[in-house]
C-alpha cells in the first residue's frame, strides 16, 4: 500500500505522510512515557513550585523545568500529557480492533448470504449506527464500569456498525463482480468463495475506516472522560485532565487546558490526515481497477 | 416503462419502515440497561445500600420478573407514555416526561441553532472550495473540514469561551439567561421563540447572546462534516455529463451551476442530515456540560452520575424516538426534492 | 497529452461526415472542441471557421448563442446528459430561453411539437429523465438538439450504448433530419457499418490524426491508407469468411510513435516512416491520405 | 442471440446452475441436473465452464495471473503439489498463447491487456479439461483488431479438445461466422431456432427478420431503406401476452396477443401526432384515467357523456391499424365504465418450419 504513496506528491499523498508520522510519533511517545517523561505522572513535584496560586491550587505556567507547567495538584503537565498517550492509544486499540474483529467477518457474512438475515442484521446495525455514540458509550461505559478495557469495550459498541456497514456494503459489491460469480463457476465451497475471493478485496477498503474511526475513537474516549463517564483519577488522561483543568480556566490557568487538547487535536488530525489521504489514494484505485 | 411513484405512499413506506427502527432501539436500550450487568440497581447500588432496600427497589421496578415479562411491560410502557418517576438526588419523585419536558426544548434550541451554524458555515466552504478544485482556496477549505471536524468539541467550547467571554468579555460565559433577568414565559420552551411571542426583543437579545458561543461551538465542528460532503458532491455534479450536455446547448454558466451543479450536490447532503444529527446530539452532551447548559444532555450526564435509573432510561428513550422521527424527516424530504427516491 | 494533433476538416452545408476510429483515437475530443467545452485547462489550438466566423476569436457570450442555436451535440449516453431533478419540460424550457425571448407557452408549444417530431408523447413532457427508456431519452436528447434549429448537428457515437434495432431507428431519425432540414451532421464513431449507412463523406482517425478522407464510396471500396485498409478487414459483418486483425494495440497519445504513427503496427512499414511525418496529400479526386507510399496502394 | 434485457445471459448461467431456474429443467451429459444441490453439482463444474465478457472483471484483482489458472485444480483437489500446479498452468498458458508464460505467472490482473486477460480466463476454463464452455460475449469488450485473434484461439481449442460452445452474443455477424446453430431470443423466449445457414439466409421470425435488417452494413452501395419494429423492447417483469413480440411487430395478426395495455399504448402513439393528439386530448381528457387488466382497458366516465366517449373511442378503433382493431371483441359500457374487450389470443407453439423451430403464428 505504501509504495504508491512514493509515486506521487499529490495533497493526498503529503496529507497520508503527514498523518502516518504523527501515528507513529505518539506510538513512540506511549511506549517511550516511562523514559521521555520528565516527572512521574502521579503525585506534587510541588519543590520547583513559586508560591502557590490561591485560585488553582499548586499550578504553575509554563517555565523552563515544566514546559507545561503544572496542574492544580502541582502535576507536571508535560509528563502527564506524555502518559495520557498510553491511556488513550490503549482505549482506541482496544474499540477499534475489537469492533474491526467483529464487524468485520458479519458484514462479510451478511453481505454475502444476503436475504432475510442480511437485511435483519441491516436493521439492528443501522438503527444504533443512527444513534449518538456518545450517549451509547457513556450508557455501556456506566453499566460496565470504569477502567481502559471497558471502556474501550464501550466505544466498541459505537464502531461494530461502522465497520459492519463499510465491510457489507463493499462485500454487495464485490459478490456482484465477475470474479466471484467465476469462482462458483469453477466449483468453489462458498467459504472458500467469501474468503479467498471477496474477503481481500473487501479489505482494501478498511484502512480508511480504520484510520477514521481511530480519530473519532480518541474523540469519543475523551469526551467520556471528560463527562466523568471515562478514565478515573488519578490516571493520566487528556480528557479528564482537561475537564478538571476547566474550572480553573476562568482564573486564567489556561496551560492545564490547553496542551491536552493540543494532544488530542494532534493525534486525531494525524488519523484523518491518514484516513483522508489513503481514501483519496484509494479510491481511483478501485475506480480504476474496474474500469 | 417507470412512471412516477406516489410521494404520499412513499411517505407511508417509510413511516411504517420506522417502526422496527424504534422497536430495535428500544430493545437495545432495554439490553444494555437490565441484561448486561446483571440488572441496573446491582450495577448502581451494589454494595452501597442495604440489601433489603435494593431488594424493594427491585420489586418495585418489576426487575425480579422475568426478562421477557419486564421487556413487555417496559414496550407497553413506553407506547402508552409512562416513563415512571425520577429515584435520583436531583429530581426524586418527579414524573419523567415532567422532566423531560422541562430541559428538551434547552437542547433543541441548542441543536437548530447549531444547524444553523453548520450548515451556513459548512456549505459555504464545501461550495467555494468545490468550485476552486485543487487551487490554494481548495487546500485550505480541505483543510479546514478535516481538522475542524476532529478538534474536541469541549476543547473549542474552553477556548472560545477563554477568547470571547473570559478575555473579550464580549459574550456571557455559560447557562441559558442572564442570572439578573427572569426567562420568558414558557410557551414553547424556547427562549428566543418564547420572549419573540411575548414581544420582548431584549428579552430575545439575551437568549441569543447565550445561544451564539455554545452554537458557534457545535456549529463549528459539524461543519466540516458539512464541507466535506458539499464537496465531494460538488465535484462529481460540476464534472457530470448532464452538465456538459447542458453547456452545449448554450445555457448560461450561472444556470448551470446553480440549477444543475449546487442543487444537485445538495441533494445527497440531505440523506447525511440524519448522520450529522446524531453526531450533532453526541456533541449536545458535550457542550451543555461545557457551557453549563441545561438541556437533556446535562441530564443524562446528571442521571448517570447520580444513578437515577429510570431518568436514564427515559431520556435515552426521548432520544431514540427524536433520531427515528429526524430519519423518518430526512427519507420525506429527500423524496421531496429528488424524484428518483421515490420508489 | 496530445488527444488531437494538427486536425483539418471541411463540412459543408447540409452533408454528412462520419469520424470513424477505435477507442482512444481522439475522435470524441473533436466533437468537444468544436463546441469549446473541453474542460479547463485544455488547450486548443487552430482555427474554427463556422459560417465565415472564427469561433476562436469570439467572446463566451457569443459561443454561447452558437452552442445549441447553430452547432447542436447530442452525446453516447442518453441516460446521463439529462439533469435527474428537472423535468423534461424544463430542459426544454430552459434551453430556449437561453437563446431566445419568448413566453413560456411558446416554448412549450415548440417542445411539444420537437418532441412530437421525436415520436415522444407531448403528454409526457412533465416527467423526469428516469421515467424514459434509453431509446426515448435518446429521442429526447435529438429533440433537445433540434429545437433551436441548428444548421450542424455533431453527434458523439449517438447509439452505441442503444440496441441495434434501436439504433437503427435514431440512425433513420438522423437521415430525415438531415433530408427535411438540410442540416450537416459530423457523426463521430467506432462503427464502420454506421458510417457507410448514414454518411456521405468519412475521416479515418488513428492515434489523433486523421490518416484518411473521402467519400463513403472511395474509402469503403479503395482505401488507401494501409490502416484503413485493415481497420475494413477486421470487421466481422455477415459476410465475413476468414477472420483479419491488426497485430499489436492502438499506441498511448501521452508518448505516440515518431514519423507515421501507425508505423509500429503497419505491414507495409519501410524505414523512412519511422521518421517522416506523411502529410494529409490527396491521391484522388475528393481522397486524402496520410501515407508516404499511398501512391503505391491506388 | 438477442438483444440486451432477452435473457441470454441468465439463460447461460441458468444452464450451469449459476442462477436457478423457476421451471423447466436443465440436462447435462444426460444427467438431469435442475435442482441438483451444490455439493452434488460441484464435481460436475470440471466439465462445464464459462467465460465472461468482461476480461477484468472475470479475474480476482488480488491474484496473480498463475494462481488464478491454477485455483480450479486446487478446488477440485486435482493437483496439491505446487510444482505439479505450476506445470499444469504454464502448460495452459502456452497453449491458450499467454506467453511468455514464465514471466505472466506471477503477473497481476491489471498488469495485463484486455487480450491477455481473456486468454487467462480462457486458460482458466480449459485447465479443468471441460466438455462444454458457455461463453457469454468473450470478445465484446474487445478492441476490434483484438477479437479476431481471441475468437481465433476458441475455434482452435474446439477443433482440438472437441469442445461443445453456448456461444452469446447480441452480435449476428460473430453468430454467423462461429456457430453450427443459433437460437435468437426476444424477451425471455427463444422466437427462432435452427441450424445458423438456415435461418441467415432466410429468416422466418419477423423478430429475426427485423434483426438482420437492423445491422449496419460496411457497405454504401447496399443501403436501403428498412422496416423496422417501432418501439423498444418492453419491460421483461411484465412481459407482453401472446407472442412477445406482438405490439412490435410489422407483420402483427389480430390473434397475436393483443390486450388491455396495447389500447392505451395506441392511445399514448396518437399523442405524438400534434393534431390527432389534440383532438384526443379534447374528447377524452388526460391518459391516466384508463386503466389496463388483462384482455381489459377501461375507465370511469360520468353518464352523461359516456355515449359520446363511447363513440369516439369506436372512431379511433376505426382509425387504428387493422390487427389492433379486428382484435377488439367489443366496447361495451358495464354501468359507468367504458370497457375496451379485447380477444383471446390464439395459442403459440413452436412450430418446425423448412429445417428450423419458429415460434409465430405466421406458420
Amino acid at each position: 500500500m505504501l509504495p504508491m504513496l512514493e509515486k506521487r506528491r499529490t495533497l493526498a499523498g503529503v496529507m497520508s505522510w503527514i498523518g502516518l508520522g504523527i501515528l507513529v510519533a505518539f506510538i513512540l511517545i506511549a511506549v517511550l512515557a516511562p523514559i521521555i517523561a520528565p516527572y512521574p505522572a502521579v503525585g506534587p513535584n510541588s519543590q520547583f513550585l513559586t508560591p502557590p496560586n490561591p485560585l488553582c491550587g499548586a499550578c504553575a505556567p509554563p517555565s523552563f523545568s515544566h514546559w507545561m507547567g503544572t496542574d492544580n495538584l502541582g502535576q507536571d503537565v508535560f509528563s502527564r500529557v506524555l502518559w495520557g498517550a498510553q491511556t488513550s492509544l490503549e482505549v482506541m486499540a482496544i474499540g477499534v480492533i475489537l469492533a474491526l474483529a467483529v464487524g468485520f467477518p458479519v458484514g462479510l457474512y451478511s453481505g454475502y448470504v444476503g436475504g432475510s438475515i442480511d437485511k435483519a442484521i441491516l436493521l439492528v446495525m443501522d438503527s444504533v449506527y443512527a444513534f449518538p455514540g456518545l450517549l451509547l458509550a457513556a450508557l455501556v461505559a456506566a453499566m460496565l464500569g470504569k477502567g481502559p478495557f471497558n471502556i474501550g469495550i464501550a466505544i466498541t459498541v459505537i464502531y461494530i456498525p461502522l465497520y459492519y456497514r463499510v465491510t457489507r456494503n463493499q462485500t454487495l459489491s464485490v459478490r456482484e463482480e465477475t470474479y466471484v460469480e467465476a469462482a462458483r463457476s469453477l466449483g468453489a465451497k462458498p467459504w472458500t468463495i467469501m474468503w479467498v475471493y471477496i474477503a481481500y478485496n473487501v479489505l482494501i477498503t478498511i484502512p480508511v475506516i480504520f484510520a477514521l474511526s481511530a480519530a473519532d475513537a480518541i474523540l469519543t474516549a475523551a469526551g467520556l472522560s471528560y463527562l466523568g463517564l471515562g478514565i478515573q483519577l488519578p490516571t493520566p488522561d487528556w480528557g479528564l485532565d482537561l475537564s478538571v483543568a476547566q474550572q480553573f480556566l476562568t482564573d486564567g490557568a489556561w496551560w492545564t487546558s490547553f496542551f491536552p487538547g493540543l494532544m488530542i487535536i494532534i493525534l486525531t488530525v494525524g488519523l484523518s490526515f491518514l484516513g483522508e489521504g489513503l481514501n483519496d489514494l484509494i479510491n481511483p484505485l478501485l475506480k480504476k481497477g474496474r474500469a | 416503462m417507470p412512471r412516477r411513484g406516489s410521494l404520499l405512499a412513499y411517505g407511508l413506506t417509510r413511516l411504517i419502515l420506522a417502526f422496527p427502527m424504534l422497536l430495535i432501539l428500544l430493545t437495545v436500550v432495554f439490553t444494555v440497561l437490565r441484561i448486561i450487568p446483571g440488572d441496573p440497581i446491582y450495577a448502581l447500588y451494589g454494595g452501597r445500600a442495604p440489601l433489603s432496600v435494593i431488594m424493594a427497589l427491585r420489586h418495585q421496578l418489576g426487575l425480579d420478573k422475568p426478562y421477557w415479562q419486564q421487556y413487555v411491560t417496559y414496550i407497553v410502557q413506553i407506547f402508552t407514555g409512562n416513563f415512571g418517576v425520577s429515584l435520583g438526588a436531583h429530581y426524586g419523585g418527579q414524573s419523567v416526561i415532567a422532566v423531560i419536558d422541562q430541559k428538551l426544548p434547552a437542547t433543541i434550541e441548542l441543536s437548530i441553532g447549531s444547524m444553523i451554524v453548520a450548515s451556513t458555515i459548512g456549505i459555504s466552504v464545501g461550495l467555494i472550495s468545490g468550485i476552486n478544485r485543487d487551487k490554494v482556496v481548495d487546500v485550505v477549505g480541505r483543510l479546514y473540514g478535516t481538522t475542524i471536524f476532529v478538534i474536541p468539541v469541549f476543547w473549542l467550547g474552553l477556548m472560545l469561551q477563554l477568547l470571547f467571554a473570559v478575555d473579550l468579555r464580549w459574550l456571557p460565559v455559560n447557562s441559558r439567561f442572564d442570572i439578573s433577568s427572569s426567562p420568558p414565559a414558557t410557551i414553547t420552551g424556547l427562549y428566543t421563540i418564547d420572549s419573540l411571542l411575548a414581544g420582548r426583543l431584549d428579552l430575545f437579545i439575551i437568549a441569543i447572546r447565550h445561544l451564539a458561543l455554545p452554537c458557534l461551538t457545535l456549529g463549528l465542528v459539524l461543519s466540516g462534516f458539512f464541507a466535506k460532503t458539499v464537496r465531494a458532491n460538488l465535484l462529481r455534479t460540476i464534472n457530470a455529463d448532464y452538465v456538459e450536455a447542458a453547456r452545449a446547448r448554450g445555457i448560461k454558466e450561472r444556470t448551470i451551476m446553480s440549477r444543475y451543479a449546487f442543487k444537485n450536490a445538495l441533494i445527497p447532503v440531505i440523506t447525511v442530515l440524519g448522520l450529522e444529527f446524531a453526531i450533532l446530539f453526541a456533541g449536545a452532551v458535550l457542550t451543555e456540560t461545557t457551557f453549563n447548559w441545561d438541556g437533556m444532555g446535562r441530564l443524562l450526564i446528571d442521571s448517570i452520575e447520580v444513578q437515577d435509573y429510570p431518568l436514564i432510561q427515559g431520556t435515552i428513550i426521548v432520544f431514540s424516538f427524536i433520531i427515528v422521527l429526524i430519519s423518518i424527516l430526512v427519507d420525506i424530504l429527500s423524496g421531496v426534492i429528488d424524484p428518483r427516491v421515490r420508489y | 497529452m496530445h488527444a488531437l494533433d494538427n486536425i483539418s476538416l471541411d463540412v459543408t452545408s447540409g452533408e454528412s461526415i462520419g469520424i470513424v476510429g477505435e477507442t482512444g483515437s481522439g475522435k470524441s475530443t473533436l466533437g468537444k472542441a468544436i463546441l469549446e467545452i473541453l474542460p479547463p485547462r485544455t488547450e486548443v489550438k487552430g482555427r474554427l471557421v463556422f459560417r465565415g466566423r472564427e469561433l476562436g476569436q469570439l467572446d463566451n457570450a457569443r459561443i454561447r448563442h452558437i452552442r445549441g442555436e447553430e452547432i447542436a451535440l447530442i452525446f453516447q449516453d442518453p441516460m446521463t446528459r439529462l439533469n435527474p431533478l428537472m423535468t423534461i419540460e424544463d430542459h426544454f424550457v430552459e434551453t430556449i430561453k437561453a437563446h431566445q425571448r419568448v413566453s413560456r407557452q411558446e416554448a412549450l408549444a415548440r417542445a411539444e411539437a420537437a418532441l412530437a417530431s421525436m415520436r415522444v408523447p407531448e403528454s409526457r413532457i412533465s416527467n423526469y429523465p428516469h421515467e424514459f427508456s434509453g431509446g426515448m431519452r435518446q429521442r429526447i436528447m435529438i429533440a433537445l438538439a433540434l429545437v433551436l434549429n441548428p444548421s450542424l448537428l455533431v453527434a458523439d457515437e449517438p447509439t452505441t450504448s442503444l440496441d441495434v434495432i434501436v439504433e437503427a431507428q435514431i440512425l433513420e431519425i438522423l437521415e430525415d433530419l438531415k433530408r427535411t432540414y438540410k442540416m450537416s451532421l459530423l457523426l463521430i464513431t467506432h462503427n464502420l457499418g454506421i458510417v457507410a449507412e448514414v454518411c456521405d463523406r468519412v475521416a479515418v482517425f488513428y492515434a489523433g490524426k486523421i490518416v484518411e478522407v473521402g467519400t463513403v464510396d472511395d474509402i469503403f471500396t479503395r482505401p488507401i491508407h494501409p490502416y484503413t485498409r485493415l481497420l475494413l478487414q477486421s470487421i466481422i459483418h455477415l459476410d465475413t469468411k476468414e477472420l483479419h486483425s491488426i497485430d499489436g494495440a492502438p499506441p498511448d497519445l501521452v508518448s505516440p510513435p515518431t514519423g507515421c504513427r501507425f508505423h509500429p503496427r503497419c505491414p507495409y512499414a519501410q524505414a523512412v516512416c519511422r521518421e517522416k511525418i506523411p502529410p494529409l496529400d490527396q491521391f484522388r479526386q475528393d481522397q486524402l491520405a496520410a501515407c508516404l507510399f499511398g501512391k503505391d496502394f491506388l | 442471440m438477442g438483444e440486451s434485457g432477452c435473457g441470454k445471459t441468465t439463460t447461460g448461467r441458468a444452464v450451469l446452475r449459476l442462477v436457478d431456474s423457476t421451471s423447466g429443467s436443465i440436462k447435462f451429459e444426460g444427467m438431469n441436473i435442475t435442482t441438483l444441490k451444490e455439493e452434488r453439482l460441484r464435481p460436475l463444474r470440471t466439465r462445464m465452464q464459462i467465460i465472461f465478457q468482461d476480461p477484468h472483471a472475470s479475474l480476482n484483482p488480488a491474484m496473480s495471473i498463475g494462481r488464478a489458472i491454477g485455483h480450479p485444480l486446487k478446488i477440485h483437489g486435482l493437483a496439491w503439489q505446487e510444482e505439479d500446479v505450476k506445470s499444469q498452468v504454464l502448460t495452459a498458458m502456452r497453449e491458450v498463447g499467454l506467453t511468455p508464460e514464465e514471466q505472466l505467472y506471477d503477473k497481476y490482473p491489471s498488469d495485463l491487456s484486455g487480450g491477455q486477460k481473456q486468454r487467462a480466463v480462457i486458460a482458466r476454463a480449459m485447465i479443468l479439461k471441460p466438455k462444454l464452455i458457455v461463453a457469454d460475449e468473450p470478445v465484446a469488450m474487445l478492441d476490434m483488431s483484438i477479437r479476431a485473434k481471441v475468437l481465433e484461439l476458441m475455434l482452435d481449442l474446439k477443433k482440438k479438445y472437441n469442445l461443445t460452445y453456448l456461444f452469446i452474443t447480441h452480435d449476428l455477424a460473430t453468430a454467423k461466422f462461429l456457430c453450427d446453430r443459433i437460437a435468437i431470443m426476444y424477451l425471455g423466449r427463444i422466437v427462432e431456432t435452427g441450424p445458423a445457414k438456415l435461418i441467415y439466409n432466410d429468416p422466418k421470425h419477423p423478430y429475426t427478420k427485423a434483426l438482420l435488417q437492423a445491422i449496419p452494413i460496411p457497405d454504401p452501395r447496399r443501403r436501403a431503406r428498412k422496416v423496422l419494429p417501432k418501439g423498444e423492447v418492453p419491460d421483461a417483469v411484465n412481459p407482453p401476452m401472446g407472442c412477445r413480440f406482438h405490439p412490435r411487430c410489422p407483420a402483427v395478426l389480430p390473434t397475436c396477443g393483443w390486450e388491455g395495455r396495447d389500447f392505451l399504448d395506441y392511445l399514448e402513439e396518437r399523442r405524438t401526432d400534434l393534431e390527432k393528439g389534440k383532438v384526443d386530448e379534447a374528447n377524452l381528457g388526460p391518459l391516466d384515467l384508463w386503466k389496463a387488466k388483462g384482455l381489459v382497458a377501461e375507465r370511469q366516465c360520468r353518464p352523461e357523456n359516456i355515449a359520446i366517449i363511447t363513440e369516439y373511442v369506436r372512431s379511433i378503433l376505426n382509425d387504428a391499424p387493422s390487427p389492433l382493431s379486428k382484435a377488439v371483441e367489443r366496447v361495451k359500457n358495464v354501468e359507468n365504465r367504458l370497457v375496451v374487450q379485447f380477444r383471446n389470443p390464439d395459442p403459440l407453439a413452436p412450430k418446425a418450419v423448412e429445417g428450423r423451430l419458429v415460434e409465430c403464428l405466421l406458420y
